[in-house]
């Protein structure tokens, strides 16, 4: 008769993840479940609905990441109706994304992560939030953070609408263009970004490659995964946001496969466990082989860890030397561990920010040529963008109506799930033995959660940030002999 | 004799009609004065012209517990008002589209234009929809608010599949 | 004596409202001078433990974003609506049921066969489905359950008052929290927005003819739309006539039609009976074949007129879908 | 829905009060049961039941109750509204309640009448009279407009009917507009000889009449006219006339006929209409010595100036007055009247329709209107009856109900048929002393002095053979039935089939509803019943109003009618328009939309919605705006307005969602 843990984030009527940990008769872990408990079938209820206006139904998948799925739907539609819109359409689409990139991963790393590392895990709880990083770093810098995150999103209004819910994509192009009179603005801005993510990435430099402690963290070998990593290129195999191909390197960080988003079915399947509502991405080339890594195991990871990992560089200068300095620091390519995604991101930060600025400057940015008339009947098409956690898909097929006949959506945290779980049941062996429960293991574990920065409001509904955590320890009878919170 | 037949056996239709003043309403005032007897299943609800008739109306009936709703107003080109009857018409033929891809039954709203002197068409009619409700049988929505929900009559079988909250 | 307690909590939702009240960024300092903020999940910890052990009635407010889909969202509104003075509906979802409300038009059955079995990606012949109670080799696991139908939450819980849109506008959300820390309240059931229709802040309402005159409907992607022009004179099938103030016209700003996440005015019942009035009336045909052709052009009326209300709406969800379930 | 609140007069006090209406309801409804379900009915505060409610003592109930303060809103439970709902209206008034407190629900027209049993009968009258309270609940007191009555009359026709109602009008000082579209008045009855039972000559009594409208000075005479177009309401109604150009001055022009004679036509070639066809006239013409007015009419189709432009016109030659004038157009007149008088007439069934009795196959076939012009000494025969041979007829038959009760033409019965049957055999029989077949069905002679006129012709031994005619043919199977036409008919009261040869049939063709009737009715806006004449508001109690208030009908374009009852409606009509604009005012219901302007987007939805262009908007208050006056109260735009701002008194979107909620949710 084998023990149950419940970790549960505050009891299951949260309704959001959930680990379950059975240890056998000598109290060593047999199994860590990580469970997603719901699920809201946007898949289903797409059908019957107008092509067009899939991009402002799924951006509801996920209010933190709307802009994501905004874009991922309305490349499906250029795709859909085989039109192609003009350069300056395209490079506002890019821009306002790579604008979106840069203040989701900004929110994620000083709001979210942020704490962990500034802060410090070991600090009492009632510091670990984003006042508590305002008390580290000054509260000039979270007057600077709140500031940056402001400009960006009044742009992403200015541009798309609604920036929680764009509302300005079309097949063939974009609602409405830029005014002239408005690109200035854009380009303070994105000078302003550029040296935000430079800030960042110094901050990170100062606070956390400074202290040791840290880096041991993040170089355990409780978060070392040896997995695929996917994510886009352009056509030097640097990483874009937008657009380009599928790569996927191999744990020896070797390109494994490069296909363009349409041939997604062909490399990308997806595995049902009865115990989840979340569906578990693996590359089809290698199969399911279940919860376990290496090169024999089809679980693959996305995100910014692998985007570097599956890119040969950063396409602008100051990202590319941060990106030379990460693989410097932590011995080479591929990275495995997961705790330095907080790095990569702010590099991918940086690089966005970059990005935005060439594009700000560039004059096809308020040409008011935006749009291009589908004239093609819609059949079927597939939309890929890498939204800021990583790889995600939007595939659909429709009547000549133009009418959604089937929707399939491959987001992020799917491709990550395997890999989460992979990392709840790693850390649960590593950290419990003979019955031992360590109360840390729930600091690990929440750490390893905010890596990934797991939305599962985009992979079915359980929403990203802190997660407190209780463990129940039942004996053999399931009566409750040990409550481990972490508060 | 399967469950649903055996509820439509027994079930008598319950009709919300909507008569225009002036054409629909004195027919049905006319079938009465010539004393045509017909199914009692039908309510009508007096409005000045069928132009009244807001979409609302209709799916309130249908919520309130009505199996079915009749709209009757002027011929085409004898609207008291002029061009009432048209702007039913055409909420009609919306509605009737939203309705379809609802999954209500087409036949559960009817549109008839039935002039002053048309008794007879009153009673036709009346007799016809009734007929047709009760073969579509009750119509029972799924209530709205969720304490209501054990009362509902939408109680469907326990299946493996479903667990405690489908109970709805 | 001490600051109001106030509690957030979200249901069946995106986190788009949450990003929303980030959104009121510094603004948000002096809210969290003027009261105490015990729960919010996405932001600070809280345990529902604690929850439980509060006297009825000891928080303030509680702003609850997201529909209603499971049996524990529902426990919870109920502890919720137990422990606070006041329960605000926040955001399209709470208020009317929001775009996951258009899973009414389904069943809990339909959808699963979707996502885990129809869908390409998928690998699974064994055709395995997430159920509550899963026997697995090391013992027994448990999901929580879903129902078919998307609810609101007043079709769950009493709401004394509703924040519109998606998500609510953040100067909406600014004025609702000052008029609730004011304590002069309005009226219970109040919507916590302006009572009167888009038409009134839309920058393009002179351009709208006095005669419509509609005789075919186009979609967005089919024509160049006008910057300046009425959207509805295009052809466009803009909501903004029956639908609530208060978004500054948003999306119509971006020249895309308006599609109703504010919901209907006070005056209305049923948003999408009403929409459909509305736009039929402004149909030029008195020929009932070429009426049909007309609105054949609208090619989904569920989606269009109940994009953001299917579970408030009167008929609440898809009939037939609802008494094939299960079968 | 928006929450309820309950305006005005405090907590609704509703009371109920159930009518038998003798048996009429009580033996379909369960009254007691009836009264203790609405005594469950939310606000209700008093039920009671009487025989009959709309009775004195019936209405003090409610007066009473009023009175002491024990209700303040009223549903009473018995007729149809449209027959009743003012009656009780004022009974909230003279109680001191407002009127509009008040709501009836039909359980006789649309229960009792027409339900099989009790069972069902008391199961809907609960319904209906739930739905009655919880709308009542939420009524608002209202005012009525008044609004002011135009004085003046406009009588469309003028056969016998319309004349009659003219001068009675005139002679009361009423100023009216007599509009015909022939080129004279007098109607049908202007062709008659004689007119039964007296048997007097139609032309001494009708022409006096005739000259007393074209000289009355408060009578307006606009002959060779059409309405075109009607608008307004009640009290206030602006007409178009279209006066058809008569290329004949009408002032100057004395009647002399030297036109007619110097006509560049020699002979007259075109049909004569006044003398359906049985003789010709000229393109220049005046339709019968005493046509009023005596004035010459030119036309069109025919006159070969106005035709090709190219005549040498002698008619204008020898016209001493000059009143002869080719350029004269079409010219619209437009008036305001406060009441409007339709007696537009009839027209005769068309005997063609039914073959078998070879009208327009065989000769010596006539239809009755035709021998009333061929018995008129002022007629094409001079008033002789010959056949097309120039000699008398030794036989004739006479046939009834030609298009009369027939279910291949008309079901109903045309009323006059047996009675001028009877006058055109005692003519030609006087006239001719011929042998008088009459192939009857039943005699129909009600009416003063006619059964007595039936009787002086069977005296006169005029044949009466009760029986549907066959046919007629000209198949002989005997000698004596050479040359003659054959009438085959069973006679069934000897039992037999008879053949009889005649030499002249006459075919009593029935009355139908003038070949333009639907346009007429939609350009009044109102209804006709389904054999096709105008309907009247109540068979009995409103026999010659419509459901348009202000629009009367006097003579056969309300149904078959002989002179002396188309004279007595017309008086009829005449002193209902009367007390109407002796009143000075209408009362309009106050159902009319309203725009909520505090809620009001400026969406402007409802504006072109109105088909009365009731609605404005205006700009500078960015608001939709109602005009109370030019509102029908359809509610159209109310259903329309998007957010909904724009309501209708007596018909709120509460009040009717409440009594569907009645409706249904209660039994």
């Amino acid at each position: 008769m084998s023990r149950k843990i419940t970790i549960d984030p505050i009891t299951r009527l949260e309704g959001h993840g959930k680990i379950d940990i059975f240890l056998n008769d000598e109290g060593n872990v047999d199994r860590a479940y990580f469970q997603i408990p719901e699920l809201r079938g946007f898949e289903r209820f797409a059908q019957g609905r107008p092509a067009e206006d899939m991009p402002q139904i799924t951006s509801r998948i996920c209010g933190v990441c709307p802009t994501a799925h905004h874009m991922a739907s309305t490349k499906t539609l250029d795709d859909l109706y085989k039109v192609e819109p003009p350069a300056s359409a395209k490079k506002i689409r890019e821009m306002i994304y790579n604008i979106f990139v840069i203040e989701d991963h900004a929110l994620h790393f000083f709001y979210l992560a942020g704490p962990d590392f500034v802060v410090g895990p070991k600090a009492p709880k009632a510091e670990r939030n984003i006042l508590g990083v305002l008390g580290k770093v000054g509260l000039e810098v979270g007057k600077e953070v709140i500031g940056m995150r402001k400009q960006l999103r009044e742009l992403m209004t200015l541009a798309s609408g609604k920036v929680i819910h764009p509302a300005f994509g079309l097949p063939g192009g974009i609602s409405k263009p830029i005014a002239k009179e408005d690109q200035q603005i854009f380009i303070d801005v994105a000078k302003h970004a550029v040296e935000f993510g430079q800030f960042s990435l110094k901050l990170f430099n100062d606070v956390v490659l400074g202290n040791s402690e840290y880096v041991d963290y993040i170089t355990s070998e409780t978060y070392t995964h040896r997995t695929y990593y996917m994510g886009l290129v352009d056509e030097n195999n640097k990483v874009n946001f937008y657009d380009g191909m599928l790569r996927v390197v191999n744990p020896d960080g070797k390109e494994f496969l490069k296909f363009s988003g349409n041939e997604y079915l062909n490399h990308i399947a997806e595995h049902v466990e009865p115990w989840s509502y979340v569906r578990f991405s693996y590359l089809k080339d290698i199969g399911w082989k279940g919860f376990v890594d290496g090169p024999e195991s089809g679980i693959f990871a996305v995100a910014p860890l692998a985007r570097l990992n599956a890119a040969e560089g950063m396409a602008t200068p100051l990202a590319q030397e941060a990106y030379d300095k990460f693989y410097d620091t932590l011995g080479g390519k591929p990275v495995h561990y997961t705790l330095s995604t907080s790095w990569a991101r702010l590099i991918e930060l940086l690089y966005s920010a970059e990005r935005m600025q060439e594009l700000a400057n560039d004059p096809d940015i308020v040409s008011q040529d935006v749009r291009i008339i589908p004239t093609e009947t819609p059949e079927e098409g597939i939309g890929v963008v890498e939204a800021p956690r990583g790889t995600l898909v939007h595939h659909y097929k429709t009547d000549n109506r133009g009418l959604i006949t089937s929707a399939n959506l491959i987001v992020a945290t799917q491709n990550n799930s395997a890999r989460i779980a992979l990392s709840v049941d790693k850390a649960a062996r590593g950290l419990i033995s003979n019955g031992n429960v360590d109360d840390g293991i729930l600091n690990m574990i929440e750490m390893a959660f905010r890596a990934y920065d797991p939305c599962h409001g985009c992979a079915t509904h359980a929403l990203p940030g802190q997660m407190p955590l209780i463990a129940y320890v039942y004996d053999q009878n399931r009566k409750l002999i040990k409550e481990i919170r972490r508060d | 004799m399967s469950n649903d037949e055996a509820i439509k056996a027994q079930f008598e239709p319950k009709i919300v009609a909507f008569f225009c003043n002036w054409c629909t309403y004195t027919a049905a005032d006319l079938a009465g004065t010539a004393r045509m007897v017909y199914a009692p299943n039908v309510r009508v609800v007096r409005i000045m012209c069928s132009g009244r008739l807001d979409p609302q109306f209709v799916l309130a009936a249908l919520r309130e517990g009505a199996d079915g709703v009749l709209i009757g107003g002027c011929h085409p080109g004898d609207c008291h008002y002029q061009e009432g009857n048209y702007k039913a018409l055409r909420r009609f033929t919306l509605l009737k589209s939203l309705l379809k891809s609802m999954g209500i039954e087409q036949e559960r709203v009817r549109l008839e234009w039935i002039a002053a002197s048309e008794g007879d068409k009153v009673q036709r009619v009346i007799n016809e929809m009734t007929e047709t409700v009760r073969q579509l049988g009750p119509l029972r929505l799924e209530p709205t608010i969720y304490n209501l929900i054990e009362d509902s009559l939408l109680k469907i079988p326990e299946t493996a599949t479903l667990a405690k909250g489908d109970e709805l | 004596m001490s600051k109001p307690k106030v509690g957030f909590y979200w249901c069946a939702s995106c986190g788009g409202c949450e990003e929303a009240i980030i959104d009121l960024a510094e603004d948000i300092l002096p809210v969290i001078e003027a009261v105490d903020i015990v729960f919010w999940p996405v932001a600070l910890d809280f345990k529902r433990a604690d929850v439980e052990a509060m006297p009825d009635g000891d928080l303030a407010v509680g702003f609850i974003n997201g529909a209603i889909r499971t049996s524990e969202q529902h426990e919870m509104v109920e502890l919720l609506r137990s422990k606070s003075q006041l329960i605000i509906a926040f955001g399209s979802c709470a208020h009317l049921g929001g775009i996951p409300g258009l899973a009414n038009m389904f069943n809990r059955q339909e959808m699963f066969d979707e996502v885990y079995i129809k869908s390409p990606s998928v690998n699974n012949v064994e055709k395995v489905l997430p159920s509550e109670k899963i026997d697995i080799p090391e013992g027994k696991l448990t999901l929580p359950s879903m129902w078919d139908t998307v609810k609101t939450l007043d079709q769950v819980i009493e709401v004394d008052y509703y924040l519109p849109g998606c998500p609510p506008p953040v100067n909406l959300i600014k004025d609702a929290l000052k008029t609730i820390l004011s304590g002069e309240l309005p009226p219970n059931g109040t919507v916590l927005a302006p009572d009167v229709a888009l038409c009134e802040e839309c920058s393009r309402r002179d351009s709208k003819p006095e005669d419509l005159a509609l005789r075919e409907f186009k979609r967005p992607h089919e024509i160049i739309i006008d910057p300046q022009q009425c959207l509805l004179a295009q052809g466009l099938l803009c909501l903004g006539p029956v639908t609530r103030k208060g978004c500054g016209a948003a999306c119509i700003n971006v020249n895309m039609p308006c599609t109703g996440c504010m919901g209907p005015t006070g005056r209305v019942t049923d948003y999408g009976a009403k929409a459909l009035s509305a736009i039929a009336s402004s149909v030029d045909s008195k020929d009932e074949k070429e009426i049909a052709e007309i609105f054949n052009h609208i090619v989904d009326p569920v989606g269009t007129f109940y994009r953001y209300s299917l579970p408030a709406s009167l008929l609440h969800r898809h009939y037939q879908q609802a008494k094939s379930r299960g079968k | 829905m928006s929450t309820t609140e309950i305006r005005s007069n405090g907590t609704p006090k509703v009371g109920v009060y159930v009518c038998h209406c003798g048996i009429n309801i009580s033996s379909k409804v369960e009254i007691s049961k009836t009264v203790e379900f609405a005594k469950t009915l939310p606000y209700v505060t008093i039920v009671r039941d009487y025989k009959f409610m709309c009775s004195d003592p019936g209405q003090e109930l409610i007066q009473q109750d009023i009175g002491e303060g024990k209700v303040n809103r009223v549903v009473v439970a018995s007729c149809s509204p449209l027959m009743h709902e003012p009656t009780f209206r004022n009974v909230m008034a003279k109680g001191g309640e407002n009127p509009f407190f008040f709501q009836m629900a039909n359980i006789r027209e649309h229960v009792s009448w027409v339900t099989r049993n009790k069972e069902e009968g008391t199961k809907k009258a609960k319904s209906l009279i739930a739905a009655a309270v919880c709308r009542v609940a939420l009524h608002q007191p209202l005012e009525r407009k008044r609004v002011s009555i135009h004085p003046d009359v406009l009588i469309v026709g003028s056969g016998i009917a319309g004349i009659h109602a003219a001068l009675t009008l005139a002679d009361s000082g009423k100023k009216v507009y007599l509009v015909e579209r022939e080129p004279t008045i007098g109607g049908h009855m202007a062709k008659f000889d004689k007119t039964f039972p007296t048997l007097d000559c139609a032309a001494c009594i009708l022409t006096p009449k005739m000259s007393a409208v074209l000289a009355h000075p408060n009578i307006i005479l606009w002959t060779y006219s059409e309405v075109i177009g009607v608008d307004g309401f009640v009290g206030n109604f602006k007409v178009k006339v279209k006066r058809k150009p008569r290329y004949v001055n009408e002032e100057l022009c004395v009647g002399c006929s030297e036109c007619i004679e110097a006509c560049v036509y020699k002979k007259a070639r075109v049909e004569d209409e006044f003398n359906v066809g049985l003789s010709k006239r000229k393109p220049i013409y005046i339709p019968f010595p005493q046509a009023t007015p005596l004035v010459a009419v030119i036309d069109e189709a025919s006159c070969l100036e106005l035709k090709r432009r190219k005549c040498k016109k002698s008619c204008v030659d020898v016209c001493e007055p000059n009143a002869i004038d080719f350029d004269q157009t079409e010219e619209i007149k437009e008036i305001d009247v406060g009441a409007i008088i339709l007696a537009t007439g009839f027209k005769t069934f068309d005997a063609r329709r039914i073959f078998r009795y070879g009208y327009g196959k065989y000769n010596n076939i006539y239809t009755s209107l035709e021998v009333e012009r061929m018995v008129n000494a002022a007629g094409p025969t001079s008033g002789e009856v010959i056949l097309k041979s120039g000699q008398a007829p030794k036989m004739v038959a006479i046939i009834h109900c030609v298009g009369s009760r027939d279910n291949n033409t008309n079901r109903y019965c045309s009323r006059v048929c047996c009675m001028y049957s009877l006058k055109i055999a005692h003519l030609i029989k006087e006239r001719t002393g011929a042998e008088i077949y009459n192939f009857y069905i039943d005699m129909r002679t009600p009416g003063k002095g006619y059964e007595e006129f039936y009787d002086k012709l069977l005296k006169e031994d005029v044949h009466f053979i009760r029986g549907r005619v066959a046919e007629i043919t000209d198949w002989a199977m005997t000698p004596e039935e050479e040359g003659k036409l054959i009438i085959r008919a069973e006679d069934t009261l000897v039992g037999a089939v008879r053949r009889i040869p005649v030499d002249m049939v006459v075919l009593s063709v029935g009355l139908e509803p003038q070949a333009d009737t639907e346009e007429v009715r939609r350009l009044f806006n109102i209804s006709c019943s389904d054999d096709g004449w105008f309907l009247e508001r109540h068979p009995k109690l409103a026999p010659v109003s419509t459901f348009t208030d202000g629009v009367f009908l006097a003579g056969a374009c309300q149904g078959p009618k002989d002179i002396p009852d188309s004279v007595a409606q017309a008086g009829a009509a005449a002193a209902e328009a009367m007390a109407l604009i002796d009143r000075g005012y209408v009362e309009l219901d106050p159902n009319t939309a309203y725009v909520q302007e505090d809620f009001c987007s400026g969406c402007k939805t409802c504006v072109n919605i109105c088909p009365f262009n009731a609605i404005s908007f205006d700009g500078d208050k960015n608001v939709a705006v109602v005009n109370g006056a030019l509102c029908k109260g359809c509610g159209t735009c109310v259903a329309a307005c998007p957010s909904g701002s724009l309501q209708q008194n007596l018909f709120t979107d509460e009040q009717i969602l409440n009594e569907i909620k009645g409706v249904v949710s209660y039994v």
